[in-house]
């Protein structure tokens, strides 16, 4: 079989950070190839020098053995090669169906025909079983939602040739069926596939082969059939690591969170909980089922129409994020990006920001304490960064989210709420999170988790299922995926 | 998981919120005057905002686009300045090239679309904020009207540069047609021309944009051009209307020319609001200044009254609209 | 011109004033009324360009539109003008222009006192001050305003004609205050022996001169050398109250009591249909003829020490 | 994949890019006169930009934040202009109120923080455009100058309000010591103060702020209502330097301050600067006025060469600032 894609010897930096070292990947015409890493290690970097959007410091670009065409001939590469990209692409000011045909809204050069575009955007919707309103803007969509619409238009080019760079770090469990079963039909069409996650059962579940990278270099490729799992993972982190294994403990008597009678118009309605000191409470559902907007209400993002919240033992004033913190609450939110992190400022002033006011007296923050503090967080976390001084915006996703959970942690908070805590994060960095939620809750604290990723649940003490905004079952330790889903899906209640 | 429908039929609307905002003023002036609804008074109304609708037709572009020109008002004087010094002897205040006549308005959106790729260079390919660079252009560009002129106002113009601004086609001011012509293009080409949605896209995500093989710096370099050579036909039909060329043409304009836009749904951050909606700002403006004319306001308050009705417009195109704006 | 004479008082006048931020013309506007009250003229509502000749021209469409037979306007580009004056004409609507006189189209009259004579009065006051030698700072105003522009050349002029051992340094202010006070700080830190200043405008320029003078402790009595000679131009009181203090030594009194009230007496006059010659006029003022019309040189003062307290100069009149 | 440190120093010393534009100019300005170099003409300068480095200081924190105030320019004529007339005689063209005349700077900062806050109601409640609110402000704040003064100057004022304008300290004037004093606190409080440093976080990411803990709206209506106080502050300085209060003061200054505070290095986009870069943004701005005005050039094309040399500064604090601006 010859190669589809090559690249050979690439190496990348930027400024001082060396992304690519020397790296290469070989994708076999017709296979679906894995491209596997720790956060930071160059994927994301590679999709773009593979996708022409930049130019490699050294080191070549093959497509079926002939070099990749000239950056400018943006056509020539859109012919080669289609891309869901890591970072949104979507436009929001512009409809579901202008940012599926962008920039081939119509054939010729004549005059848009919007409702042939409508029509043909929903036949594609249709195709891929895309539940999106074609006429909608594609601001208004849900983050899922958005990362459909993004699949679809990178499947729409009919490129032999698909890069998919962690398109299910935000996608449900049906959802990512769907997505597989679109997949393994384009592969019997004979399209080859660069696939990148973090979650490696996915990886041998729908890959032929993988490549690993590690610190900027290529490790090792292998076919995945007959590959252990426990060999993959030493390829990514360097070293030998066991599979996350959950603790168990004994929830304390004190109720440090508790929500009575929340309700928020087309959200959720009449939600009670509670929540021990020392025990991780679940929250899991299918899309839509209103978890993230209840968790977004617990931690005062959002306000509630009805219903109390207690943090503590403090009753917080609803939609009130300062007061909620400041009663002992930390949380990681849904989108890092939007609520996360402000990419500007160095890790050490994003993880510390909720204690400003204990690095210094009179108002001042001593750069050297929240250097020290920072540092800290660093290593407990395994932050991969220049530093406590380096910006946020330069990291890779993974970092960026560790810098997430270190601000939520930062306070030794009483009550912690992480929402999707590991989108986007790699085995290594996935342990370490879910190890910290365990370690505070170890400290006393209470934890609410809210999740679409069952193995992230299973830390859980109990899991509080959702449906169509009400909690229709109370789970407790030790429940098999298969029933979970179930639930979840509204089979069995 | 799908939007419901009704919300989506108004946002098609979002471009026409400032309709009853004209429509109230059409009947707060004709109570308030008699002459305010006569088609003379209306006409009048056209004809004054036909030149800063222009630039407010290539500022809507620009700030579709995501970027930013302040420098625009200083073409209006500048551009068919230099044309008409190219021309005219140098009794008049010219150059003495002795060029013909007849090229002067060829020359002024010559000059304007000059200006507008020197913007372009400095901002896409030196990448600098377009805000800043934009605002020194607006000096050096009108010390280039002033610098030649020495202060003077050129009044000896040839025929031709005065006859857009001044004649009548089929009994309105041309202005009115050339503009509304334009207008008409601008509609068109942003709602139906690839082209024209690559702004859209450009000034939304810039990254995505070139992602989907939009050739970004070039579509930009282009919407500056454009936006200097309407800024120079604006600057040619105001010259035909006042009939000479002063040393303030178009200067201070450009504030007017962003409150029309903004107030008309375009946003300052990028990649929000149509060609009609600005169309529909322009009409407000020019409405409440031609109202509060007729009705004499005293001069030292004009500007609070003025500044007030600004701020209602956009507070009723905020409502409307239902978004927050950047 | 010919008019439409339908008896005196009922002939619309319509009026538009340049701008409301200056001193000079805040006074012209007052007097305005006072002036109709007078001279029984029935005056529209009167409309404001702000200095802006685009709002003057439409501010001219919506006084005919309302039915102004006859437009009293002070246009600050004598250029761009043109167009509207030729429209009036076609209209038969005729035109008294105040302060300066439009380069083109017809005009009934001009009312305005000679700025080129403004420039010279005060080039011949600081050159007899000075004894024909040492250096001047001119404050101009903006130098696209004919008024600034007559006033700085004329000056300049006499000065290269009469006094040509005196040097001039010219600072372009703009008509703004900041950049006066900017301007003559670092011209006197460069030039320490300046003895002379011409201010294109009291208004803006009076106190910031002091107050610069002041900081340098040049505010002293003819009599000491280090006394330095100012010539203002407008004729506001609080130069009046300067010339009479010993701060400035002189002003040029821009009449606009009689810019007002001349406007509107040949507003007046148009309006019934009356026609003027060249020649002496029947106020201490002369008219000459221009190509496109008549003109009303009205006479502008020179205030010093000696006749500041005269009680017919305009700045000794308003409260 | 490590960092080396030499790239860490680096950034910081980002807001000291226009550095060497500053030496240069003190080289070229020694070198073409003579005077420049005394003494007596820097303190000059240093005087002469101590009222707009106040506007620059206030525009920068309200840029950090990712808002943006026009109307600060108004403040500056309209809040002693207030001030003043509240205190002065009707026959010195004041209300007639008789307050005291010691109250007038009290008086004069808090007009300037009502309309800070007033701003701050507008942009944070309503969440309307902030370019366009503080456009329609400026206009509005102005009109709140000529309206009662009915554009005449006010020359009679209060020894209270000239006093900080033109006094002394140590020899030098007090106003170099209160621009100073207020940029070392804007230095310091943006730098180490939990309050600072919060400004980034929401200019940079205000839902991140929001979610970190910050009271987002509150911060915001801080920033308005200091930055209007401190164009007041400005206002007074400037009052005393002048010795009156005319109905242009401030007019116009506002590009200047963008113009200083962007090639000070901070952005339009919010999030990124220092106050130090401002500051060396004012000099430059200050430096170049000076030795314009010494050498005397043609004041028609001095618009240009001005322009021209905004567009180097900008270019050199691209090309040392190494990222593209916003
Ligand atoms: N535009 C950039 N500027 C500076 N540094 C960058 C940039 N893009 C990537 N990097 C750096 O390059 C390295 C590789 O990043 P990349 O995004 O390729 O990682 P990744 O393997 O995709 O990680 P993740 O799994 O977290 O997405 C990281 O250290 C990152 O900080
Ligand atoms: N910004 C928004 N505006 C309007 N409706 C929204 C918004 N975000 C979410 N929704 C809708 O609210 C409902 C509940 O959303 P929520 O995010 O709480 O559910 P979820 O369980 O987190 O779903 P998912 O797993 O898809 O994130 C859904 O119908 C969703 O489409
Ligand atoms: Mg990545
Ligand atoms: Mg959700």
């Amino acid at each position: 079989m010859k190669n589809h894609v090559e690249a050979r010897n690439v190496v990348k930096r930027f400024g001082p950070t060396t992304a690519l070292n020397g790296a290469e990947i070989a994708i076999a015409e017709g296979e679906t190839h894995a491209l596997v890493g720790r956060n930071g290690a160059g994927k994301s970097t590679l999709v773009s020098i593979l996708t022409g959007l930049q130019r490699p410091d050294a080191g070549e670009v093959l497509f079926a053995g002939e070099p990749a065409p000239a950056l400018a001939d943006r056509d020539a590469w859109r012919q080669r090669v289609a891309c869901v990209y890591q970072k949104s692409t979507i436009i929001p000011a512009l409809s579901v169906a202008e940012n599926l045909f962008l920039n081939r809204q119509t054939d010729t050069r004549g005059a848009i025909n919007w409702r042939a575009l409508r029509v043909r955007a929903r036949e594609l919707l249709d195709t891929y079983e895309v539940d999106v309103d074609a006429q909608a803007l594609a601001g208004d969509l849900s983050v899922e939602q958005r990362q459909l619409v993004e699949i679809a238009r990178a499947l729409s080019f009919g490129a032999r040739f698909i890069i998919l760079d962690e398109p299910t770090a935000r996608l449900d469990g049906p959802a990512i069926e769907r997505l597989f079963g679109r997949m393994r039909s384009l592969r019997e069409q004979g399209v080859t596939m660069m696939y990148i996650s973090h979650h490696l059962d996915e990886v041998y579940e729908i890959c032929q082969s993988v490549t690993v990278f590690r610190d900027a270099r290529h490790v090792t490729t292998r076919p995945v059939a007959g590959l252990p799992h426990d060999e993959l993972v030493a390829a990514m982190t360097g070293e030998a690591t066991s599979v996350y294994e959950s603790r168990s403990r004994a929830p304390g008597g004190a109720v440090v969170l508790s929500g009575e009678g929340l309700s928020l118009t087309g959200r959720y309605t009449n939600i009670d909980i509670s929540v021990k000191s020392g025990e991780v409470v679940g929250l899991g559902g299918s899309a839509s089922s209103g978890k993230v907007g209840l968790a977004e209400t617990l931690v005062g993002l959002r306000k509630a129409d009805a219903g109390t919240i207690t943090v503590n033992g403090t009753r917080v004033r609803p939609g009130d994020v300062p007061a909620a913190l400041k009663a002992g609450l930390g949380f990681v939110p849904e989108d890092r990006h939007h609520e996360g992190f402000v990419p500007l400022l160095s890790v050490g002033e994003n993880t510390t920001f909720p204690i400003a006011r204990k690095l210094g007296r009179y108002g001042m923050v001593s750069p050297a304490r929240r250097r020290a503090k920072a540092e800290q967080l660093i290593k407990d976390l395994d932050i991969k960064t220049e530093g406590a001084d380096q910006p946020v915006g330069d990291l890779s996703g993974g970092n960026a989210q560790k810098v997430v959970f270190a601000r939520a942690l930062v306070d030794d908070p009483t009550v912690l709420v992480v929402i999707n805590p590991t989108a986007g994060v790699d085995v290594k960095a996935k342990q370490a999170l879910l190890g910290a939620v365990e370690d505070a809750v170890e400290r006393g604290a209470g934890a609410v988790l809210v999740s679409d990723e069952l193995d992230d649940l299973r830390i859980c003490d109990r899991v509080l299922v959702m449906f169509h905004g009400r909690v229709v079952k109370d789970v407790p330790r030790g429940w098999t995926d298969h029933e979970l889903v179930a639930v979840m899906e509204g089979i069995e209640d | 998981m799908t939007a419901p429908a009704p919300r989506l039929r108004l946002a098609r609307f979002r471009d026409l919120t400032l309709v009853p905002v004209i429509v109230l003023l059409l009947v707060v002036g004709a109570f308030l005057d008699p002459t305010f609804l006569t088609p003379g008074n209306l006409t009048n109304v056209l004809q004054q905002q036909a030149a800063i609708s222009l630039l407010v037709l290539a500022e809507a572009m620009i700030l579709i686009a995501g970027k930013f020109d302040l420098s625009l008002e200083s073409t209006v004087g500048t551009a068919p300045a230099i044309a008409v010094m190219l021309v005219i002897p140098v009794s008049a205040g010219g150059f003495g090239l002795g060029l013909p006549g007849t090229l002067v308005i060829p020359l002024a959106l010559l000059v304007g679309a000059a200006i507008g790729a020197f913007n372009g260079f400095l901002i896409i390919r030196f990448q600098l904020s377009a805000f800043i660079v934009t605002l020194a252009m607006l000096i050096i560009v009108h010390g280039f009207l002033q610098g030649p002129t020495e202060g003077k106002t050129l009044f000896e113009l040839p025929e031709s540069i005065l006859y857009l601004g001044s004649a009548l086609w089929l009994g309105l001011p041309a202005a009115i047609w050339i503009a509304g012509a334009l207008f008409v293009a601008g509609i068109f080409g942003l709602g139906y021309l690839r082209l024209g949605r690559s702004l859209y896209a450009i000034g939304g995500n810039a990254d995505a944009a070139r992602a989907a093989g939009i050739r970004v710096g070039r579509v930009l370099y282009g919407v500056f051009i454009l936006g200097g050579t309407l800024a120079a036909l604006a600057g040619v039909l105001e010259t035909g209307r006042l009939g000479a060329i002063g040393n303030n043409q178009g200067v201070g304009w450009i504030f007017m020319v962003f409150a029309a836009a903004v107030i008309g749904g375009v946003s300052m951050d990028g990649g929000k609001g149509t060609i009609l909606g600005a169309l529909t700002g322009v009409l407000v403006i020019g409405l409440v200044q031609n109202i509060l004319t007729l009705i004499g306001v005293s001069g030292f308050w004009q500007p609070v009254i003025y500044g007030a009705i600004i701020l209602i417009a956009l507070m009723i195109s905020r409502i409307a609209g239902g978004k927050a704006q950047d | 011109s010919g008019t439409s004479t339908e008896g005196g008082g009922s002939v619309k006048i319509g009026i538009d004033h340049p701008r409301a931020d200056s001193d000079f013309w805040n006074s012209y506007i007052k007097y305005v009324p006072q002036m109709a009250g007078e001279l029984k003229a029935d005056l529209m509502p009167a409309t404001n360009s702000q200095n802006d000749v685009a709002k003057l021209v439409n501010n001219v469409q919506a006084l005919t539109g309302q039915g102004a037979k006859v437009i009293v306007m002070a246009p600050q580009d004598t250029g761009a003008v043109a167009n509207t004056l030729t429209q009036l004409e076609n209209k038969k609507i005729p035109v008294v222009t105040v302060d300066t006189r439009p380069d083109k189209g017809k005009v009934y009259m001009v009312v305005r006192a000679d700025n080129r004579a403004y420039g010279t009065k005060a080039c011949e006051f600081l050159g007899e001050q000075l004894g024909g030698k040492g250096k001047v700072v001119q404050l101009q105003g903006a130098l696209s305003s004919i008024n600034g522009r007559d006033r700085s050349e004329a000056f300049l002029e006499c000065m290269k004609a009469k006094f040509p051992d005196i040097t001039v340094f010219s600072e372009p202010t703009e008509w703004e205050g900041s950049k006066a006070a900017s301007m003559l700080q670092t011209r006197l830190e460069q030039n320490p022996d300046i003895k002379g200043i011409y201010m294109h405008a009291g208004g803006v320029h009076l106190a910031p001169t002091l107050q610069v003078l002041r900081q340098k402790g040049l505010l002293v009595p003819p009599e000491d050398p280090k006394h330095i000679f100012v010539i203002s131009n407008d004729g506001i009181p609080q130069e009046f109250e300067a010339i009479r203090k010993g701060d400035i030594d002189a002003t040029v009194s821009q009449p606009a009591d009689l810019y007002a009230k001349y406007a509107l007496f040949y507003a007046k006059a148009a309006a019934e249909g009356k026609t003027f010659k060249p020649g002496p006029t029947d106020h201490g003022s002369t008219i000459i003829q221009l190509q496109n019309g008549l003109e009303d040189q009205l006479p502008a003062p020179l205030v010093t020490k000696e006749n500041v307290d005269d009680q017919t100069l305009w700045g000794n009149q308003v409260k």
